[in-house]
């Protein structure tokens, strides 16, 4: 059981790091996908009860929005805006990567200083992957130039959450999770929007040119 | 009832979307808010029955903000009638760089109004924190198209900015949530995320998960609310956004996402780590009022100068939660008389905006001379948002300061004082550079009349600022005071 | 009680009225002046009454604000305040009414500068009484507020606006202090009202906050920066009030401190007596210095107060060092002079303020000739310098000489350094004393003797008969104030049990001294008329039938002297103003005669406000500075907003949760 | 007595000047005016008639008389020879000084009425110069107060004795100092003001009078010698602290000192040269700074 659930994690960590090393919008629209997809399997894998209609639900909803909704939102986008495919990075890769090694050592060190409490019992590597994603996510939105980088990364940090949301919490109605997924689809929904607006206003999607308001002039 | 305050705008929303005439859909607002407004008032008469098994219930914190949300819709919507009657219809050319744009469908920016209304009365009503997040969030989404009235590159960007910095927050919230959800499970049975239950078995929850909470939430919702340095969204959206959103984002969004902080406190202080959550929401408030007291001195923009306010403000919110004791009771009372003030304001602004199509203060004389009312009230605004006696604010951040001193932080205190004073002088060598001196248009460009829709929501909150500085209704007094206890 | 309520009612309704029908002239004159001097009358009896002794009028209704309770009362020390107020305020109102009319015709109506004259009364009147730290408060702020309006009344003028600013943020810096200071004076009494305060211990802290706040008000140097700005830039009729009654709350609000919290630290009567002797000297010297006659007659505030400080701080060394006699003289000293610089310096804006309506400029160096142009103007204007200069038998003499003895009876009583105060009383207020002659010898005789300097000086003519009056009864107050000043003084005893808090008969012992030497004075004073009057008597009779001709001045043998020739103010103070240079920075600069035959030469000076310049212009530029270097946080690039998001996350974790 | 010493104060009062003339005279190796010269001319501008100036106004004409008045009143408070004055209270020492003041103002008033830039000059130089002097009478006069241990001139002046002379020396020697310095100034002597001279430009007393004529001219040169006559008798007060019991002995003594004074003056002003009147102020500081270390030291 915790192995399946400890592969599955180990799985979203490589992908993490392929998003960070890798240099096109179209294999970063998959990995995420892919992303999305190992999370709907860690919902039914990470369960402690049997199969009950309330996981499989949510594994069903989570795996049709991350894995299949969102990856064709954003990639329609990225039709509609027709960018060069390259992912300018502020940041280059490989000083991404190796961001990403350091963001993993310090979940761990600051998993290890979370002990889980008395009963609730853990697969020991959630807590630490899911706090690792969510950096991920912050860093590709920080790291990244186009804003459909950014909603990958805020995706994927969306996802670091949602590993520790089927981890370790068991006691949220279904009704709450599902809010929570409707209100993530919608906030990439209308950042899609956003987007498509973006690069309409300025034929290009990359924020760092949005940058007229401000209080300083250098 | 509670489902009633949250269907009445859902339901109006709905139909103000698919409404076409421009006059009905007016109507409807105004009415909506007006219902609303009345069905708020009547909770104080008596008190709702919780519903959906205790996910919505009203209690005293929720009220208050309740109150002060529903009445700044009132006065929003009557405001936004009239302006959207003066906006009118078709391509307009902009007034900073002079190039053409359209405004959003005037159908959906009432429907956004209308659903922002909803989420931010869900905000209120919920004790549960799942639900509370989705409220929060909801916020943030039915508000971007708000933002993004005017369809320009400005407003785009500041939408952008907007989304983006305030969903990563409410992501960051999110998992807070889960980290509460640990903690409450610490005592073996896992509670039910209820504000109550919490409360009530505070001592079975796990202290270092519910202080990583606690960080997570007060990261989260302080995005939203504009705590430095989190806040940076804050001042491009209020400037982009149509003044009467302004309002509505500084008066009422801000104690939303402020709410949601308290919540979490409130188990805080339960479960016996009261201090914790304190230190930082003292540090929070000390540095949004430093970001404010840089950036309001010298500030070119009037609605730029009026956020980074509201940055301080919810600077000063956070410093009465944070120094605890009455300081708590003068942070409640500030929220109530910081929101009607700084509505009046961006209120005032934008009629001055109208008048002389200029967002720069340098562009910007003899207000009081061109419009009277307006201008008198600009600088009534100034008066009471820098905490003069005898408005509203005075008597709240006197409270504060107090309890600074008795709660012993005189180094805070000092502080305090300081930036207020650095900050009054900014602003004041600002807004009577504006209202004072001979107007630069010529008569005859000048607008004849201010019109009443213009005017009279202002003049409103204004009376409501003056006399909660003269006289704190026994009944708020004491809604303050529950609040309050539930805090410590 | 309720007397009083309606005192401070009346100007309120009045302004209030005067508003409501701000469109007719006429009624908004008379409700704005009749709320005033109804209120005055009201309230004259029962404040006279608590003046004497009376038992104190006390009122305190609940007020749902924190800690806020509605609590007034009426006792001597107030009493003492109120006083002048009334008197003061109904003066200028009625003088008002006739400045307003000719100052801007018909075109604008008085209604607004009713309503927020009408407010500054009552909230005068207020901050006086009240007896609650959050009601003070409230009352003093409106006190700034309305004042602030009325000296912007003129707003379409660049420098009334720079006035206006500088005196808003001086008044409001200065009120945060005070908001601290009742702070820390209140403890945890809730209601804060005055007598419920607890004993407290950092009485240094709460005297020095006092100290800064109240001053700002009252103008000790060097906050005292807005005064010269904001006097000159306020309509006349509310210059008098400001510097006559409004700075005068400060010293209350000082004295009414003083007497809250417990025992004195030592050091309190010596600060308060170099702050004195620094204001007094550094005031009169600016004064000299000016060339702008109503800022003379705002630095000369600045002087005057410094002279009540200066004895406000004997006091306290009296008291002290258990010198009784001291102690009473001095406060006798201090109480007197706030009713006598009340009436002197409100007669002379009244007086100088008519002359700039007339002539329509402020430059002294423009003006002459004015005596024979102005008669009933300028003979008021005489007895107010010689007055404010401190001359017998005028008023302020009577409270200066009492300082004086005083202070020789300090010097007597105290040996070696206790004695050191007195010494530097005597002193500040000997060069005070001769500066100010100077300084109003110049006044009175550059502005109102010789010919006159320019065209509007040469047309000026009396003002209306409102502005006269008003005038004309000021003056007589000075010479009542002096030839009464034994009485007056008698009348004191009351309030100076209250603040000295020695008992009842030895202060009546002291004040017999006091009494017998005003007294004596007095005499002589008349004396002196009489003589002067038999000399009179002597040269018409020497005169009766011999000559009496008319000529040109003695020009020395120029030919053709014009009154440009004519020695100017800036002139008459040169030489001072060089003995003093170092510390009044006075900037000069023109061209010089050049050549056989000189082309037009020019010279120019004018003296800045030391503080202004050398302290706080310094101090705001570098805060703006410093504040301005950090702009760049705003840079307007969202990525890094959100990296500022996620390093306070992890910030605060790693902080937070990392020590476990 | 003290009404005597009041009227020998009145009608010696011009023979000093008198003296001073004759003194210097004869030091010029000049026969000089006769000593009784001062009297003939206050007769003769007694008889005249005025002419006034078209610019002056009632401050002209009353300056003198206000003037004289009040250096007459001043004259009652005056202590002579130990003896006590017409009349005297605690603290009349203000009263006297602040009176000289009231001479001082309406003087300069009733110059600056006159419109010339002349009187104008004068005027501004008076002040100044009064400005700076007063604090050093005060503070003497304090220092007098404290060794006496009285607030009223009679009473001071009978206190400064032999004895006194004995325990405090140097500070009485350092208010003596002061005292001519002030001496010289407020009566405009050499080396600070000279008199004789009619180069407008130099003078400052004399010049503040150039428009006066007739009686007021009169009754500003008697006002003058009065005022001589008063200040001189203040130093010579402490200089010369002769308290025989014996009444007349006393006035003798005290009259003699005061026309020794004069000689003295005579001679200063026929020795020196008058200063340059930006040295002027620094004298009159020094004299204040005499009088404040005289305080501080009868003060310890």
């Amino acid at each position: 059981m915790t192995t399946a659930v400890d592969a599955i994690l180990v799985g979203v960590i490589l992908t993490s790091f392929v998003l960070l090393g890798s240099s096109r919008f179209g294999s970063c629209i998959r990995v995420v996908a892919l992303q999305g997809v190992l999370l709907g399997v860690l919902t039914l894998a990470a369960r402690q009860d049997e199969a009950s209609l309330r996981t499989t639900l949510l594994a069903l909803a989570s795996t049709g929005l991350k894995g299949i909704a969102f990856p064709w939102l954003l990639a329609r986008a990225l039709r509609d805006a027709e960018v060069r495919r390259e992912v300018e990075p502020l940041v280059g890769y490989g000083p991404s990567v190796l961001m990403g090694l350091m963001g993993l050592v310090g979940a761990l060190w600051l998993a290890s200083r979370l002990r889980p409490p008395g009963a609730s019992v853990l697969p020991s590597l959630v807590v630490p992957v899911a706090l690792f994603t969510m950096f991920a996510g912050l860093f590709l939105i920080v790291g990244r130039r186009q804003a459909l980088m950014q909603v990958l990364g805020y995706l994927v940090m969306e996802n670091g959450i949602y590993v520790f949301g089927v981890g370790v919490v068991q006691g949220t109605p279904v009704l709450v999770e599902l809010g929570v997924l409707l209100d993530v689809f919608v906030g990439v929904f209308v950042m899609g929007i956003a987007m498509f607006h973006i690069s309409r206003e300025f034929d290009h999607i990359d924020t760092e040119r949005l940058r007229a308001l401000k209080d300083w002039t250098p | 009832m509670i489902l009633a305050l949250l269907l009445s705008p859902l339901i109006a929303g709905a139909f103000a979307y698919v409404l076409r005439p421009d006059g009905p859909r007016r109507m409807l607002l105004v009415a909506t808010a007006v219902g609303h407004a009345l069905l708020t008032g009547a909770t104080w008469v008596h008190d709702p029955a919780p519903a959906w098994g205790g996910w919505l219930a009203l209690d005293a914190m929720g009220q208050l903000i309740l109150s002060i949300t529903s009445g700044l819709f009132l006065a929003c919507a009557v405001y936004a009638a009239g302006y959207l009657g003066r906006e009118g219809h078709g391509t307009r050319t902009d007034i900073g760089e002079g190039f053409l744009f359209d405004n959003a469908p005037e159908a959906t920016f009432t429907a956004c109004l209308l659903f922002f209304l909803a989420a931010m009365t869900l905000v209120t009503v919920s004790q549960r924190f799942g639900l509370l997040w989705v409220a929060i969030e909801a916020t943030t989404l039915v508000s971007a198209p708000l933002i993004y009235f005017h369809r320009h590159h400005r407003s785009l960007e500041a939408t952008w900015k907007y989304l983006l910095i305030c969903s990563v927050g409410i992501a960051i919230a999110l998992l807070g949530n889960f980290f509460l959800a640990v903690a409450a499970a610490g005592g073996g049975t896992p509670l039910p995320l209820v504000v109550q239950d919490l409360v009530g078995g505070a001592s079975g929850i796990d202290k270092t998960w519910l202080q990583a909470a606690m960080i997570l939430f007060l990261v989260g919702y302080g995005t939203k609310m504009g705590l430095a340095p989190l806040h940076t969204w804050l001042p491009d959206a209020h400037s982009e956004a149509p003044s009467v959103v302004s309002a509505l984002l500084s008066g009422a969004l801000l104690n939303c996402a402020f709410l949601g902080i308290l919540r979490v406190q409130q188990v805080c202080a339960a479960a016996g780590i009261a201090a914790f959550g304190q230190e930082l929401l003292v540090g929070f408030g000390l540095l949004s009022m430093a970001v404010a007291t840089v950036f309001i001195p010298g500030q070119s923009d009037y609605k730029r100068m009026l956020a980074y306010s509201s940055v301080e403000h919810m600077g000063v919110l956070a410093l009465g939660v944070g120094v605890g004791g009455i300081g708590t009771f003068g942070a409640l009372l500030h929220a109530v008389g910081h929101s009607a003030t700084k509505a009046m304001l961006f209120l005032t602004a934008g009629n001055i905006l109208t008048a002389y199509r200029s967002k720069s203060i340098r562009e910007v004389r003899g207000v009081l001379r061109v419009l009277p009312v307006t201008g008198g009230l600009w600088m009534l605004g100034l008066f009471a948002i820098t905490g003069s006696p005898p408005f509203g604010p005075f008597l709240s951040e006197f409270t504060i300061l107090r309890a600074m001193l008795v709660q012993g932080h005189s180094a805070v205190a000092l502080g305090f004082l300081a930036m207020l004073a650095v900050i009054f002088v900014g602003m004041a060598g600002i807004v009577l550079e504006m209202a004072q001196g001979e107007p630069g248009m010529d008569t005859a460009d000048r607008p004849r009349r201010e019109p009443l829709s213009a005017v009279m929501p202002a003049i409103a909150l204004a009376v409501v600022v003056l006399v909660i500085g003269v006289y704190v209704p026994p009944p708020l007094r004491s809604a303050l005071e529950r609040a309050a206890h539930a805090l410590d | 009680m309720a007397i009083l309520l309606a005192a401070l009612g009346a100007p309120l309704l009045g302004g209030l009225g005067a508003l409501l029908v701000r469109g007719s002239w006429r009624w908004a004159t008379a409700f704005g002046v009749g709320g005033v001097v109804l209120g005055s009358l009201v309230a004259l009896v029962p404040t006279v009454a608590a003046l004497l002794g009376a038992p104190v009028l006390a009122l305190s209704l609940p007020w749902d604000v924190p800690f806020g309770a509605f609590a007034v009362g009426l006792d001597a020390l107030s009493a003492l305040f109120v006083l002048p107020v009334l008197v003061l305020s109904t003066v200028a109102a009625v003088y008002g009414g006739g400045y307003l009319r000719a100052h801007h015709g018909d075109d604008e109506s008085p209604g607004t500068s009713w309503f927020f004259f009408g407010l500054l009364v009552a909230s005068m009147e207020l901050v006086l009484v009240a007896r609650n730290a959050v009601l003070f408060l409230v009352a003093w702020e409106i006190m700034a507020l309305a004042s602030f309006f009325l000296v912007t009344a003129d707003d379409r003028d660049a420098s009334v606006r720079e006035a206006g600013f500088t005196y808003l943020v001086a008044t409001h810096l200065g009120t945060a202090f005070l908001i601290a200071m009742f702070v820390l004076l209140g403890g945890g009494a809730d209601p804060m009202n005055f007598d419920h305060f607890p004993h407290v211990t950092n009485v240094g802290a709460i005297v020095l906050l006092a100290l800064v706040g109240f001053g700002t008000k009252a103008g000790f140097m060097p906050l005292h920066v807005w005064l010269p700005e904001a006097h000159p830039a306020a309509p006349s009729y509310v210059s008098a009030v400001m510097s006559g009654v409004m700075i005068k709350t400060g010293i209350y609000g000082l004295v009414r401190v003083l007497t809250l919290v417990g025992p004195l630290p030592g050091w309190c009567g010596w600060l308060l007596v170099a702050v004195g002797a620094a204001s007094g000297v550094l005031g009169i010297l600016s004064a000299l210095a000016q060339q702008d006659v109503k800022r003379i007659l705002a630095y000369s505030s600045i002087e005057n107060v410094g002279i009540i400080t200066l004895a406000l701080g004997l006091g306290l060394v009296g008291l002290r060092a258990g010198a009784n006699d001291v102690a009473v003289l001095s406060f006798a000293a201090a109480f007197l002079h706030v009713l006598n610089h009340a009436v002197t310096k409100g007669l002379l804006f009244l007086g100088v303020g008519a002359v700039v309506q007339q002539t329509g400029t402020r430059r002294l160096d423009t003006l002459g000739g004015l005596l024979r142009r102005l008669p009933r103007t300028g003979l008021a204007c005489f007895v107010g310098s010689a007055a404010i200069a401190g001359l017998p038998p005028f008023g302020a003499f009577a409270s200066e000489f009492l300082l004086y003895v005083a202070a020789y009876r300090a010097i007597l009583a105290l040996s070696g350094a206790r004695a050191l105060p007195a010494a530097a009383t005597i002193g500040a207020l000997a060069l005070i004393g001769g500066l100010a002659a100077a300084c109003f010898a110049k006044l009175f005789g550059i502005a109102f003797l010789g010919e006159p300097r320019s065209e509007q000086a040469d047309r000026a003519r009396e003002p209306g008969r409102a502005m006269q009056s008003g005038v004309v009864v000021l003056a007589a107050g000075c010479i009542i104030l002096g030839v009464a000043s034994p009485l007056v003084v008698r009348s004191l005893e009351p309030v100076l049990t209250q603040v000295t808090a020695l008992p009842h008969d030895a202060v009546d012992g002291e004040l017999v001294v006091a009494v017998t030497a005003l007294s004596a004075v007095v005499a002589s004073c008349v004396a002196f008329a009489i003589v002067a009057g038999g000399l009179a008597a002597l040269r018409r009779r020497l005169l009766a039938g011999r000559a009496v001709t008319a000529g040109p001045t003695w020009d020395c043998g120029y030919a053709a002297p014009s009154p440009r020739m004519q020695y100017t103010g800036s002139s008459f103070s040169q030489p001072l103003t060089t003995v003093f240079a170092r510390v009044l920075r006075v900037e000069s600069g023109g061209a010089a005669p050049k050549g056989f035959f000189p082309a037009r030469a020019s010279f120019a000076s004018a003296t800045p406000d030391v503080a202004r310049e050398g302290l706080y212009r310094p101090v705001f530029g570098g805060v703006r500075r410093a504040l301005g270097s950090l702009r760049w946080l705003q840079h307007g690039e969202v990525q890094l907003y959100v990296l500022y998001v996620a390093l306070t996350l992890i910030a605060l974790l790693v902080w937070k949760i990392g020590p476990g | 007595m003290s009404a005597l010493h009041t009227l020998l104060g009145l009608a010696l009062a011009p023979l000093l000047l008198g003296v001073i003339n004759r003194t210097k005279a004869t030091i010029g190796g000049r026969i000089g005016q006769p000593l009784l010269q001062p009297y003939h001319d206050l007769v003769k501008l007694l008889r005249k008639g005025a002419v006034y100036s078209h610019t002056t106004t009632w401050v002209f004409r009353s300056g003198p008389l206000v003037g004289l008045a009040a250096v007459l009143i001043a004259f009652g408070l005056l202590p002579f020879a130990g003896a006590p004055a017409l009349w005297s209270f605690p603290g009349d020492l203000v009263l006297l000084v602040y009176l000289l003041g009231v001479m001082r103002f309406v003087t300069v008033v009733a110059a600056l009425d006159t419109g010339s830039s002349f009187e104008g000059m004068g005027a501004s130089r008076e002040v100044t110069f009064a400005a700076l002097a007063e604090p050093a009478v005060l503070l003497g006069l304090a220092a007098l107060a404290r060794t006496t241990g009285t607030l009223s001139l009679s009473a001071m002046f009978a206190g400064v004795t032999t004895m006194a002379w004995i325990h405090a020396a140097p500070a009485l020697a350092l208010v003596a100092a002061a005292f001519v310095i002030v001496f010289l100034a407020e009566n405009g002597r050499i080396p600070i003001d000279d008199p004789t001279t009619h180069l407008e430009l130099t003078m400052i007393h004399e010049v503040m009078v150039l428009d006066h004529g007739g009686p007021d001219l009169a009754f500003i040169l008697y006002g003058a010698a009065l005022k001589l006559w008063l200040l001189g008798s203040l130093l010579v007060g402490v200089v010369v602290p002769v308290h025989t019991g014996r009444p007349w002995l006393d006035t003798m003594s005290a009259v003699v000192a005061m026309f020794v004074l004069a000689v003295a003056t005579g001679l200063v002003e026929s020795s020196m040269a008058r200063l340059r009147l930006v040295h002027v102020p620094q004298l009159l500081v020094a004299a204040g700074v005499l009088a404040t270390l005289a305080l501080v030291l009868v003060l310890r």
